[in-house]
């Protein structure tokens, strides 16, 4: 198979195995990318060392006014324009355009809504009607994250659920992301997706887990004090257990039955392990003013560690 | 590498910047002439910018289709405007390379940014 | 050998800097005026270095907290938690312990004060304001008023940043670069001052140093293009001269939309305008109360219309510095000047259509993408071709490892390592993963810290007999720079595994609270990297002493040296040392290119600029030029 | 020691110093405002339908304006020729009427047109209430047209303390012609002349409005972007007005008498200077005031 030397890199650098359908492609152009940059300081630096060597002033007393003559370097950057040239315009710009333009067909997707927040995520689910209830934000409230109206006749039966996310193996996902405060970047390093959650835009993402299990979900963009610990799971699953789910949720369902989410499954070991709790200082005071950032209530507070089970 | 004299230490004083740095005492009649003839050109412009303005703030009312259209007229005028502020007032209708050079840049610049911003608004994959 | 030239003036050895016959002004200026609000460039520049330095150092010490925190997370700092507690006060550092606002704090100002208090003030300004004129025979600059006030400017701007370290709440939390909505809500209410608080006062302070930064450019761009001396022609510049230029024109042109938008994001803050803030923000579960309609992506697009320009004002100056070192040190002529000079041209010129590869994810279409995606490969084009060169000049020299050249034979592979790891960065795809992973930070500090950090301290080395008169210690000289290059690449390569990891940056818990940073590489996992990076963080540190105390140690007892100590060819070698106020006794005047060493026919393996042509120059000229055929 | 072409131009270039000097500026200059309207279209594309409000300022006012600028930018022009021509008399008329135009176009912004704004009052309806308000919005009316719903409703707010008193549940408005009789094409904006304001009050409930405040900057978009340009064009104007009250008294003016070419080149580099202010203003005013 070609791609297992070429894969070869990525995995030497520790990247995590991929878990998603369209990843191998990401991984390929990050692949491809790494060896031409590894070829050329390979090349570059075996250059660089025998001239540092053979030209210093001891073994080369008289300088030559001229130096190279041959066009030498011209065929290498050539050779570079072109190796660049094929992957933006062979890999790059297509996959790009695949990865955007073409959503998966909506009827065999599962349509997410991702809501950032400081600092944690709120997932909106239609629920068996497949229709998403009205969000208002004038109805955002402790229990009502999202703002979704009780009257709104779709939203009866909607599932809200705070930082853990279950879905389907083998399913294309459809991410909506957005954000209520600031911004926030959706990132699941797993299935080598990412999207920034930008305030007053509804921007999609998708994917299609081919192995399940449990993935992190990082925020990755600045969002706050509590930027480090606002972390979100994604739990795929085989299609049976993701039906009891569903069937648990829509039991719960309605605006006010989110329970708080267990941030590892069990199984998972915990991170960091052996040393003390994972940021804050036991005992350490709250910090900033609370009247400026206080985590809403169902958010772990500014300072608290991501909570360990 | 085609230098072809070597002028002297006593040369390079003699018309180096030294003698330069001292030229501004003599003033420079030649001048004076040619400026004279342009004042009528001066306020000639002046008038035309005045009507411009007129002619903007008439146009505004006229109703051309589409509000959008009604923009490009205003700004075609605009456009036309700062265009006789440049070329007349500024004296970019006669100014050196060196100058040109600098503004076409800036300029191209400028649009880069109206553009690009432009046409990320306009391409995004939000829904 | 007497190394200084025929035409250096003899009698101006040992001369005192501030009298000369060619000027007009004899009297004396009081101390004030000579030292303090000077308007001599040379003096100006030095300002500018010591400030510059002084800057950079106090950015690495937050950075060296910072690197505490990341590999101890939570646990309090030894010795000196206490008295930062007291400095700082306890909202930041409780028993000497680093709370995330802090964390935040320290990131955006090392950010800040790396980039626009110490890179650019250092490479740009300092460099330029004394190597610049001298280098091209001028008198001086041709505003020095306003030369002095955009010193002045920077100086204030710098105060203002410092000072909101100590103002009620702490320094800005942003980033660097500050985005949207989060930069507005934050530091406000409560203990906050409605004017004097962290971000505010970085919005202000910003606003001084883009002001000093304007008329540094204005200055420069006028200066290189009037006071070349009489012979001078563009294609006889010194690279350096070159490199200046486009980053004068760079500041000039990509700063005014970031004062824009730092205008418009003050307005946010102070008059409640909604330029950045959409409408229907809820804020700690309260609709926030303004007016909406505004646009977070519009802040990306000002700050990233400077933003890239800015990371090769970051790079051209040290690009230049290297270069004149590399052509002194191997004793010939740099290869490939005009592709050198043609290069920096364009990279300058495409540095404005780039912007938005920092904008990956924002939710840009495949037709922008593919755009921006372009454009960003092809501006990888002339760094290639000006590294390429600098490797290629190394051929066939006769290559003296003194300080400064060690230091600029390492920004080449340091450069090198930097710049090829944005290749993946720039396609979209791929920045998908890495985007704001610590792949990004060891991308970029591997072409800011080991690259135009090296690239400043081989200019400090350079010129510093020219500035002094003195030479700065060779032996410590080489116990500075071991192991910073050693301490460097202890800290940036690690940062690449713990990016592929897809550890995040500005994670204050340095990704010990992770699953995905606590995965193994090479024997660690990517949090437990954290240790030796900051471990060889602080022992950089340590290996900054040498250099200081050299630095200061020369300045009064450094070996005397001649006007012209590393036998070079450009006009600044022609000056007495230190230059005296209006710099050069004898207008100099131009013969030949910036790099005729080792030149056929000479007796001596450098032929100074001003130097006038010889037959048997015409000579040698005539055969290289056939010999390009 | 001089530095050399500070008034004679070096000859392959042929410009002296300070030329290139503000050129290199005002290309900076062009940068930064360029950002400013580049600012200004994101912003105005983005609006939702009825969120940029059209014909708010004073169209007359705003015109006068106008020429007072372009009759400074000619006089400015007229002062550098009379130095060139050495009529020492001439420059000092044609550069006292320049500071005057830019004084008095300063005092118009901020004694007139700003403060007028700050007295109106704009109230932006929420969604789901605009049918409430049908009455001053006229927006089935506008939908017949085919034109962008109205969901302000503007005039002159009768209970002032209504902004800061939490206990006052409503505003009163004395509407403008435009929400007192909306479906009346010839009450809608723009006009030339601004209509006077209407005898109708309105009483609009705070649990209805999505936000509502005086005409200052933080209200909507629009005016945050006109009060931002217009208060950094005022600064240029300020900053020209300086500079040129420096050259027209006699600490500035004396320079004729030892090096008069000196103050020509002086007076021609803030005059471009001016030029650029002006010109800037050439793009504000339709923008602004009219489309
Ligand atoms: C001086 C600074 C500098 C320079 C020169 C560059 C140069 C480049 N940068 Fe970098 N960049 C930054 C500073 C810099 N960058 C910073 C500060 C950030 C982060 C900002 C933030 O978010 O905070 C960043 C982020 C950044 C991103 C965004 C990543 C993200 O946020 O997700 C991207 C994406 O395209 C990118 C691309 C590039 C490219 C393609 C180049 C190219 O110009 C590079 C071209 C150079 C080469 C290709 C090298 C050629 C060398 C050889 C051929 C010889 C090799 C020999 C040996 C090794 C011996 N950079
Ligand atoms: C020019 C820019 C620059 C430079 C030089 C550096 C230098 C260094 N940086 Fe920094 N860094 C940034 C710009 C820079 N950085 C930016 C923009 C960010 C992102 C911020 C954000 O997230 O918003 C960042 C973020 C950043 C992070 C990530 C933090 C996070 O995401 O949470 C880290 C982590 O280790 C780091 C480390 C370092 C280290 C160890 C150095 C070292 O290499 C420092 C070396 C310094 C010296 C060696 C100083 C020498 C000075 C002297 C010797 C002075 C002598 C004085 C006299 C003579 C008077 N930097
Ligand atoms: Cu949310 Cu970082
Ligand atoms: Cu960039």
């Amino acid at each position: 198979m070609i791609n297992q030397p070429l894969a070869l890199i990525n995995e030497l650098f520790g990247q995590p195995p991929n878990a998603s359908e369209h990843g191998f492609q990401i991984d390929h152009i990050l692949e491809f990318s790494q060896w031409f940059m590894a070829v050329l300081f390979v090349g570059w630096s075996a250059f660089f060392i025998y001239v540092l060597v053979r030209f210093r002033k001891g073994r080369n007393p008289v300088a030559d006014h001229e130096g190279v003559k041959s066009g030498i370097s011209t065929h290498l950057e050539f050779a570079v324009v072109l190796i660049e040239a094929v992957l933006l315009i062979g890999f790059a710009i297509p996959l790009w355009g695949r990865y955007v333009n073409e959503f998966p067909e909506s009827k065999d997707a599962i349509i997410v809504h991702a809501v950032g927040q400081q600092f944690n995520w709120n997932f909106h689910m239609p629920g068996p009607d497949g229709q998403f209830g009205k969000r208002d934000i004038s109805l955002v409230s402790n229990s009502n994250s999202l703002g979704l109206d009780p009257a709104s006749e779709a939203g009866k039966d909607d599932i809200v659920v705070l930082g853990e996310l279950h879905v389907p193996v083998n399913r294309p996902i459809i991410v909506e992301t957005s954000s209520k405060d600031v911004i926030h970047n959706f990132a699941l390093p797993h299935m080598r997706a990412a999207q920034d959650a930008i305030p007053g835009q509804i921007i999609p993402l998708w994917f299609t887990p081919i192995k399940t299990g449990s993935y992190e979900i990082v925020c990755g963009q600045l969002c706050g004090l509590g930027h480090y610990g606002m972390k979100g799971n994604l739990v795929v699953d085989t299609p049976e257990e993701y039906q009891a789910w569903l069937k648990e949720r829509v039991e719960l369902s309605g605006t006010q039955a989110a329970p708080a989410p267990t941030d590892r499954p069990e199984g998972e070991p915990p991170g960091g392990g052996n040393i003390q709790g994972s940021v804050a200082p036991p005992g350490a005071p709250k910090t900033g003013d609370p009247s400026n950032n206080p985590a809403p209530a169902n958010s772990p507070a500014p300072d608290a560690p991501p909570q360990h089970p | 590498m085609n230098e072809t004299q070597q002028p002297t230490a006593t040369e390079v004083i003699a018309d180096g910047h030294v003698k330069a740095g001292h030229a501004q005492e003599e003033p420079m009649h030649d001048d004076h002439s040619h400026v004279a003839a342009h004042v009528n050109k001066y306020l000639m412009v002046g008038g035309l910018l005045l009507l411009f303005t007129g002619l903007t703030v008439f146009l505004s009312y006229v109703d051309f289709g589409t509000h959008k259209m009604n923009m490009a007229v205003g700004m075609v005028v605009a456009t036309i405007k700062a265009g006789l502020v440049a070329m007349i007032f500024m004296h970019l209708n006669a100014e050196r390379q060196l100058i040109y050079r600098i503004l076409v840049f800036t300029v191209f610049f400028v649009l880069a940014l109206f553009f690009l911003t432009y046409l990320h608004w306009y391409d995004p994959i939000s829904r | 050998m007497d190394v200084s030239t025929d035409l250096v003036s003899h009698h101006h050895a040992g001369h005192h800097p501030h009298q000369h016959d060619s000027g007009h002004d004899h009297h004396e200026l009081g101390w004030w005026r000579k030292y303090v609000f000077s308007t001599d460039h040379k003096v100006i520049g030095i300002q500018y270095l010591i400030t510059g330095l002084i800057f950079l150092l106090l950015g690495f010490t937050l950075m060296m907290l910072m690197r505490w925190q990341l590999a101890f997370p939570g646990r309090s700092l030894p010795l000196i938690g206490n008295l930062l507690e007291r400095a700082v006060g306890p909202g930041a550092m409780p028993d000497g312990r680093m709370t995330p606002d802090f964390y935040n704090s320290l990131g955006a100002m090392h950010g800040t004060i790396m980039i626009f208090l110490g890179i650019v003030p250092v490479a740009f300004a300092a460099f330029g304001n004394f190597v610049v004129p001298l280098q091209i025979g001028a008198p001086d600059m041709t505003f020095p008023k306003i030369n002095m006030a955009s010193y002045w400017a920077f100086f204030v701007g710098g105060i203002v940043m410092l000072v909101s370290f100590f103002v009620p709440g702490g320094a800005a939390k942003g980033g660097w670069t500050s985005y949207t909505p989060l930069s507005v809500i934050t530091d406000k209410g409560g203990i906050h001052h409605w004017f004097f608080n962290g971000q505010t006062l970085w919005l202000v302070g910003f606003i001084l140093l883009i002001t000093s930064s304007l008329l540094g450019a204005v200055n420069f761009i006028t200066t290189i293009i009037q006071l070349r001396a009489k012979g001078l022609t563009w294609m006889r510049l010194p690279f350096f001269v070159w490199a200046q230029l486009v980053t004068a024109f760079l500041l000039l042109l990509a700063f005014p939309p970031l004062e824009a938008a730092i205008v418009m994001q003050l307005m946010d803050r102070i008059g409640a305008t909604s330029f950045f803030m959409p409408t229907g923000l809820v804020v700690n579960g309260a609709a926030v109360a303004i007016s909406g309609g505004g646009s977070p992506i519009l802040w990306q697009h000002l700050f990233w219309f400077l933003g890239h320009p800015e990371v090769y004002v970051l790079i051209l100056p040290g690009m230049g510095i290297v270069a004149e070192i590399i052509a002194n040190n191997t004793r010939k002529p740099l290869w490939g000047y005009k592709s050198l000079v043609f290069a920096a041209l364009v990279l300058g010129f495409l540095s404005f259509i780039v912007w938005a590869h920092h904008m990956w994810l924002t939710g840009m279409g495949s037709v922008v993408s593919a755009f921006f995606q372009t454009t960003t490969l092809i501006i990888s084009i002339p760094s290639v071709i000006i590294l390429s060169a600098f490797f290629i000049s190394l051929w066939g020299g006769s290559i003296r490892f003194n300080t400064p050249m060690l230091f600029a034979t390492a920004f080449l592979p340091m450069f090198g390592i930097g710049g090829l790891t944005g290749i993946p960065l720039s396609f979209n795809s791929a920045d998908l993963y890495l985007h704001d992973t610590y792949y990004v930070i060891a991308h970029f500090h591997y072409i800011v810290a080991p690259g135009t950090i090296f690239a400043l301290f081989a200019g400090i080395y350079y010129w510093f007999p020219k500035a002094t008169g003195r030479r700065m210690n060779e032996f410590w000289g080489k116990v500075h720079f071991w192991p910073s290059l050693i301490c460097m690449n202890v800290i940036f390569l690690p940062m690449f595994l713990q990016g592929m990891l897809s550890m995040h940056r500005r994670w204050y818990d340095g990704g010990q609270g992770w699953n995905i940073a606590n995965e193994k590489v090479w024997g660690l996992s990517g949090f437990q990297w954290n240790v030796p990076i900051s471990a060889a963080a602080w022992v950089m540190g340590l290996a900054q002493i040498p250099f200081i105390i050299n630095f200061f140690w020369s300045i009064k007892r450094g070996e005397k040296v001649n006007d012209n100590p590393w036998q070079a060819t450009t006009l600044e070698w022609a000056a007495p040392s230190p230059p005296p106020h209006g710099n050069f006794a004898v207008t100099p005047v131009a013969h030949r290119g910036p790099y005729e060493y080792s030149l056929p026919g000479r007796e001596r393996d450098f032929t100074m600029q001003n130097e006038p042509i010889r037959d048997s120059d015409r000579e040698a000229y005539a055969a290289a030029a056939a010999a390009h055929h | 020691m001089d530095i050399p072409y500070t008034t004679t131009a070096r000859p392959d270039t042929g410009l002296w110093n300070a030329k290139i000097g503000i050129w290199l500026f005002l290309a900076s200059e062009v940068m930064l405002f360029g950002g400013l309207f580049s600012a200004y279209v994101f912003l105005r594309l983005d609006a939702l339908p009825g969120y940029w409000p059209h014909g708010l300022l004073n169209v007359p006012v705003g015109t006068m304006n106008t020429a007072i600028l372009i009759g400074s930018s000619v006089t400015v022009v007229l002062a550098w020729a009379a130095l060139k021509m050495r009529q020492f008399n001439r420059y000092k008329i044609y550069m006292g009427i320049t500071i005057l135009c830019g004084i008095i176009f300063l005092a118009v912004k901020l004694a007139y047109e700003w403060p007028d704004k700050f007295q109106h009052f704009g109230a932006y309806i929420r969604q789901d209430r605009l049918e409430k308000y049908e009455e001053y919005l006229g927006n089935h009316h506008m939908l017949e047209r085919g034109l962008e719903p109205r969901v302000e409703i503007t005039g002159h707010l009768h209970n002032h303390d209504a902004l800061h008193d939490p206990n006052i549940h409503e505003y009163e408005v004395q509407l403008d012609q435009v929400n007192a009789a909306p479906t009346d094409p010839a009450s809608d904006r723009p006009h030339f002349w601004p209509l006077p304001k209407s005898q109708k009050i309105a009483v609009i409930e705070k649990a209805d409005v999505e936000h509502a405040e005086m005409f200052v900057p933080k209200h909507n978009t629009f005016f945050a972007t006109y009060f931002t340009i217009t208060g950094l064009h005022g600064l240029h104007v300020l900053g020209g007005v300086i500079v040129f009250t420096y050259f027209w008294l006699p600490i500035g003016a004396n320079l004729y008498k030892r090096n008069p070419e000196h103050l020509a080149n002086r007076v021609e580099v803030a005059g471009l200077f001016w030029h650029f202010v002006d010109l800037v203003w050439i793009f504000v005013f339709p923008l602004f005031y009219l489309l």
